[in-house]
């Protein structure tokens, strides 16, 4: 029935895309360079002693590791806080639900250096340090968003009745929710929490106002904005952006089958 | 032995909206009963009462002499049969229909044969590995039926039970309900919009309108004697004549119903008219003319000469087939 | 002969009867959590934060002073911030048109023509670049516009550096190099929000019903006429829910206009430098709430459209 | 509610137990195990640049205080900063310093407490950026002068005047120099301006680039928007300048000698000199927190950075002159005399050091404009405004 596309678009759809990824192999490029310190068109030479010089450059590994770790709570919160407020939102009708689901978007829709500075100025407030923890809490915020859109549009799909049907048998509310809610929600919540783990993970600007003093916060994108700001060994810098452009393939691709099966799935009880 | 479930007085609010106005409503153990009305008449409402998925704002429910005012869904020993089926998409066929005996703690063994049982009743013995995506309609309607049985409830509710079924398969579908209800003894009770459906299906039903109930009888006395005009115009599309024309022919000033098979052609009878319309529709054909200034429709039986449009006829009928009603619409 | 209804086997069953008889009590165990976090932590920062617009900077000791006063605001109002604010929002709404305008084909050929395969290869092709170091982008792009950069070098190996030159000479966005004018700066928030604009659209594409559009051929209408009447209605709440990310990424951005661009100050550039640099926080809250007045009327204006769904 | 209350009391508790006193210490005990620094880029170096400057290492081996370098670019950065708190030192120029003290940022050091105070320049052992009422709030840690580097193929000879960065004209290759020259992001750039006007428009009267009139302080602004349209972007971080001097076709700007010799290590054409206007300069001093969290650490750093091989190997690493003239012929470190005098060693009275400009100066008192108002207008004047 679809017919062949046209040609025209054909051409603009690939250009377009082709204009997102000439820079991405122009940091594979560099990964490459014999240059060190700041980088000319062309490279003057091409060598592989990068990436053996990043896996023994000791200062890449904390703040890797804090990255990850910083994205893993955040990610656990906001999966949390996201399906908390995507399942009173696909309930009941209620007063200020309009506004909630405003200020759910809000974090998101304003300018991250807005809520990192609306956060730099309150968490002192609250008698905190600055600090990985207070990295996570400004991460979380923003994550819940891209859990909610997620588990509240799987919420929309799902035939409504299956709920109340698994009350109806018999179930109570936690026998429904881990029976029936949880492994139709699952998936969603899996993409969900993919993807706000990788936002949380390539966040700089947040980070920089909610991230205290010393190596104890510096994630990975400190880490490489002072790299870049201060090149010594710049070709490093791409050498990890690369290694995490290739790790974050997988789970991108395993978020996109999830949330397409689930959609199959759900779908089908109607 | 009390009724199997009785409404007192129920009333239910959504806002300033009565969607069950003021209920009383007794349904005796075993029926087949059928709540019969358009959309938003308040049927679908009284069903989800029973089954507690919304809660009276007034009144009293009992199942069986109990109250059940205080009993969520899953307390209730009351099963649903979903318009929509609400299958569990990630269950097999053979999950789905145990899981009411797997929430309430039987053992897989046990449930499992218990569910191949009554997939077999239904017909379904072989497709228990299947997953819901993997029937169609109809087998989809029966596992959803068999989900229900297999929890041996007091009360079935079936809400528009064969609305996504194709006609012929709605046909069967009747038959094996009507068997089914008559071989467990449980009491049916089912939600349409589908008069033809309620007059065949149910032992006894309740016409609703705008969240009362209209009338409530057997299909026989729903069918022949409409208690208002509602009822009249809503089951089997009667004639509802005004008061000054009820008067005319004999009865009282009150508003009267008369079908249109019982009206005959006459060389002289009380109503006078021209042909307007004519269908055909095999057993005979209706016609439709205006007599005494109301749209009156007739049912001439295949074999009798049928007038032209734009002939001036006369029809007649037995003298009790004028049916008086309430004035009350 | 079993009875009507079950008794309560436990706290599960209790708990479940109770959020039965009062769904509120249900409502308020979920909201509580998310309501602290949303709408104290972060409402109340902000809200702190708003405060702090209404004190102004002692200018002799560069001391809070936390009394009420107009006249924070009254600074945003020169000349100078005030040309910030416009050129912040010329450079968003201009990125945004922009981000629209290149998405829609990527975003168009994905929903309605890719299939299978070619469908994820889209994904992917989408998802790599938003996931791949936002940093480490905005840096090439460095290399990319340098004046002897990769633009440069292509266009003086195709002999095409006349229209380099031609678009540098353009009067106010061109400059010296595409890395410290605004056509740099305009080309790299482009390319770092496109995919921001890219999935929502695709989405609202993907549940615009094909037959829908068979309908509008069927009622006798041309391909072009189908696009401007049906897709693109049902396209819109797509195209404004990534409008909302464009817009307000570009609003707020301080890193980008700080590496590319002729080192004109952004709101975001702006907030930065007066809170980190400056130290004056009131005047920086002042400028902040001009993108959260902005945002605050686009997100309502969006969710009429109905493009919450759509995000 | 409860719960809170008793949370925030303890936090409170704990936030006192762990403040240690605002009296000045006393005796540097053992290490706390770090040791968070705020610096000018090219001061915290520790072999990963270039394996042959490394003076971070050896302390910390020796110590036990793990240091964590923050860099920042401008005066203004660091006593935002210093504001936010959790910072040990600060390596402040005298823009920021008196500020520092001025807000009680940092605490009066014990120069009993680090030996070899003594082998300080006698030039700045009471510098009056980092002295107030006869109290040293820092130790010295090396100054030097903003340079004019400049591209070697354009300029076949130095330039005489800062005139190439501030007026619009054509530089020796023909072209003009607008877009291809660069200037300093920060306000205290404005003293360099005031500074070429103190030469060139002698009417003016302006004695002091630091201490400006309202008439003086609104001609170097004007100054400055005229060179607004020769510059095509302003730098605050020196590798954005290396990077813009190799990419951008940048051939002249102020600078510092960090960024000429970190050009020259790589065999780009530049040099520097320093006009006959004369330059400003700064002279930086390392200062500890009021509330530094690690402060033996921090007086274990202090006597570190007078040691003789790091004032050598920084000085020449860093292109600056050395707080210890020693260190200038020890041969503790790579530094040689001739490398100190290249770095200005002997132009110490001729330059202006950065300091902070306040309203009550020589003309009297609220008579020059003030720093805040230099921060508002410049950031203007870059701005585009």
């Amino acid at each position: 029935m679809r017919s062949d596309a046209p040609l025209s678009l054909k051409l603009t759809a690939g250009a377009g895309l082709l204009f997102l990824h000439l820079p991405i192999l122009l940091i594979f490029l560099y990964a490459f360079t014999s240059e060190e310190r700041s980088f000319a068109f062309p490279p003057p030479g091409l060598t592989t002693k990068w990436f053996a010089v990043a896996w023994n450059r000791a200062d890449i590994w904390p703040p890797l590791i804090l990255s990850l770790q910083v994205a893993f709570l955040a990610t656990i919160l906001a999966l949390i806080l996201g399906t908390l407020i995507s399942a009173a939102m696909s309930g009941a009708k209620f007063w200020g639900r309009d506004q909630l689901s405003l200020l759910i978007i809000l974090p998101i829709a304003l300018p991250g250096v807005i809520t990192g500075i609306a956060l730099r100025a309150a968490i002192p407030m609250l008698h905190l340090d600055f600090s990985a923890l207070t990295i996570v809490l400004g991460h979380a915020t923003f994550c819940i968003v891209i859990v909610y859109n997620n588990a509240v549009a799987r919420f929309r799909r799902l035939s409504g009745g299956i709920l109340e049907a698994s009350a109806d048998l018999g179930a109570n509310a936690f026998q429904t929710f881990r029976h029936i809610l949880m492994p139709n929600l699952g998936t969603a919540l899996l993409a969900g929490g993919m993807l706000a783990f990788a936002l949380s993970f390539d966040e700089v600007i947040v980070t920089t106002f909610t991230a205290g003093v010393g190596a104890a916060s510096k994630t990975l994108p400190i880490w490489m904005l002072d790299e870049l700001i201060r090149p010594r060994q710049r070709p490093v810098t791409n050498v990890v952006a690369m290694v995490v452009f290739a790790t974050t393939f997988l789970p991108i691709l395993g978020a996109y089958y999830l949330t397409r099966d689930g959609a199959e799935t759900a779908g089908a009880g109607k | 032995m009390p009724p199997a479930v009785e409404f007192r007085a129920v009333t239910r609010h959504f806002g300033p909206v009565k969607a069950v106005d003021s209920v009383d409503l007794t349904i005796a153990e075993g029926a087949f009963f059928a709540m019969l009305g358009p959309s938003g008449s308040g049927k679908t409402t009284c069903l989800r009462l029973i089954s507690g998925f919304e809660q009276p704002s007034a009144g009293q429910i009992r199942i069986f002499g109990e109250d059940v005012s205080a009993t969520p869904p899953h307390l209730r020993n009351v099963n649903t049969v979903f318009q929509d089926y609400a299958l569990f998409p990630h269950l097999t066929v053979l999950d789905n229909v145990s899981y009411g005996l797997m929430v309430k703690g039987m053992g897989k063994t046990q449930r499992y044969a218990k569910a191949e049982e009554m997939l077999a009743l239904v017909k379904l013995g072989s497709y228990g590995h299947r997953k819901p995506a993997q029937l169609s309609g109809g087998q989809r309607q029966r596992v959803a039926l068999a989900r229900a049985l297999v929890n041996e409830p007091k009360v079935l509710l079936l809400d528009e039970p064969l609305g996504a079924l194709d006609l012929k398969l709605r046909e069967a579908m009747q038959d094996e309900l009507k068997a089914l209800q008559r071989r467990l003894g449980i009491t049916f009770i089912f939600v349409t919009h589908d008069q033809s459906e309620a007059l065949s299906m149910a032992d006894s039903l309740a016409v609703f309108n705008q969240g009362k109930i209209a009338q409530i009888g057997t299909p026989a006395q729903i069918y022949t004697q409409p208690a208002t005009r509602f009822v009249a115009d809503f089951v089997g599309s009667s004639n509802v004549l005004p008061p000054t024309l009820t008067q005319a022919l004999g009865g009282p000033a009150k508003w009267s119903s008369l079908r249109p098979e019982s009206l005959r052609l006459a060389q002289t009878g009380p109503l006078t008219g021209t042909v307007q319309s004519q269908r055909y529709l095999g057993t005979g054909t209706r016609i439709t003319l205006t007599a005494q200034g109301t749209e009156l429709a007739a049912f001439l039986p295949a074999g009798q000469p049928i007038p032209p449009e734009g002939t001036q006829i006369s029809l007649t009928f037995p003298p009790n087939a004028l049916h008086i009603m309430d004035d009350t619409p | 002969m079993t009875p009507a209804s079950f008794p309560a086997r436990g706290l599960a069953d209790r708990l479940t009867t109770l959020f039965w008889r009062h769904p509120r009590i249900l409502l308020v165990l979920l909201l509580t959590p998310p309501l602290l976090w949303l709408g104290v932590v972060y409402l109340g920062s902000l809200a702190a934060l708003l405060l702090q617009s209404f004190y102004a900077l002692d200018s002799f000791s560069g001391l809070i002073v936390p009394e009420f006063t107009l006249k924070t605001y009254a600074q945003l109002f020169t000349q100078s911030n005030l040309s910030i604010i416009l050129r912040t929002l010329l450079m968003a709404s201009a990125v945004t048109a922009a981000s629209t305008i290149i998405a829609f084909p990527i975003a168009y050929y994905a929903a309605r023509y890719a299939k299978g395969r070619l469908k994820a290869a889209f994904y992917l092709g989408v998802m790599l670049p938003l996931w791949s170091s936002y940093l480490v982008k905005v840096y090439a792009f460095k290399l990319i516009l340098a004046k002897e950069g990769i633009v440069t070098w292509v266009a003086t190996s195709t002999h095409t550096d006349w229209l380099l030159t031609a678009a540098l000479s353009l009067p106010y966005v061109g400059g010296n190099s595409l890395a410290t004018s605004y056509l740099g700066t305009f080309t790299v928030f482009c390319y770092v929000w496109l995919p921001y604009m890219i999935l929502p659209m695709q989405a609202a594409l993907e549940r615009v019903p094909t037959t829908m559009l068979e309908a509008a051929a069927d009622l006798g209408a041309t391909a072009r006429q189908t696009f401007w009447t049906v897709t693109m209605p049902l396209a819109l709440p797509g195209i404004i829910a990534g409008s909302i990310f464009t817009f307000s990424l570009t609003l707020g951005d301080y890193i980008i206009p700080q590496i590319i661009g002729n080192s004109a100050s952004y709101i975001g550039m702006a907030v930065y430098q007066l809170q980190g640099t400056a130290g004056n926080i009131p005047l920086a809250a002042a400028f902040a709430v001009v993108p959260i007045l902005i945002m605050l009327v686009y997100l309502t204006l969006a969710r009429k459209a109905g493009a919450f769904d759509a995000l | 509610m409860q719960t809170m209350k008793l949370m925030g009391t303890g936090l409170l508790a704990l936030a006192l137990a762990t403040t240690p006193l605002l009296a000045q210490v006393t005796a540097v005990g053992d290490g706390e195990g770090e040791l968070n620094i705020v610096a000018w880029p090219g001061y915290m170096e520790r072999g990963e640049s270039d394996p042959a400057y490394d003076w971070i290492t050896k302390f910390e081996t020796e110590t036990g205080c793990k240091v964590n370098a923050k860099t920042a670019g401008t005066s203004d950065e660091m006593v935002t900063l210093m504001n936010q708190g959790g910072f040990d030192l600060v390596t402040a120029s005298g823009d920021a310093s008196l500020r520092l003290i001025a807000g009680k940022k940092v605490q009066e050091i014990n120069t009993g407490l680090i030996p070899s105070w003594a082998k300080l320049d006698d030039r700045l052992k009471d510098g009056a950026w980092f002295t107030v009422d006869g109290k040293h709030y820092g130790v010295p840690y090396q100054w030097g002068p903003n340079v004019l580097m400049y591209n070697t193929d354009v300029f076949k000879e130095a330039p005489k005047s800062w005139s190439v960065v501030f007026e619009d004209g054509n530089l020796p290759d023909g072209k003009t120099n607008a877009g291809r020259v660069q200037a300093y992001a920060g306000p205290i750039y404005l003293a360099d301006a005031a500074l070429y006007l103190m030469a060139h428009k002698p009417d003016l009267g302006i004695t002091n680039p630091y201490e400006l009139t309202p008439p003086q302080y609104a001609a170097a602004l004007d100054l400055l928007r005229g060179q607004r349209k020769l510059v095509s972007r302003y730098w605050s971080d020196a590798a954005v300048q290396t990077d813009d001097f190799k990419n951008e076709g940048i051939v002249a700007s102020t600078s510092w000698p960090y960024q000429v010799n970190l050009l020259q290590g790589e065999k780009f054409p530049v040099a520097s000199t320093v006009p006959e206007e004369g330059a400003t300069g700064w002279s930086d001093t390392s200062m500890i927190a009021t509330d530094a969290p690690h402060p033996n650490c921090a007086y274990k750093w202090l006597e570190h950075t007078l040691n003789s091989n790091l004032q050598s190997d920084l000085s020449s690493w860093f292109g600056s002159v050395p707080v210890v003239p020693a260190a200038c012929s020890d041969k503790s470190g790579v530094q040689t005399a001739e490398g100190c005098k290249a770095n200005g060693s002997e132009t110490f009275d001729k330059i202006h050091f950065w300091t902070t400009p306040i309203a009550d100066c020589k003309a009297g008192a609220g008579a020059c404009v003030p720093y805040a108002q230099w921060v508002t207008d410049y950031m203007a004047v870059v701005g585009g405004n």
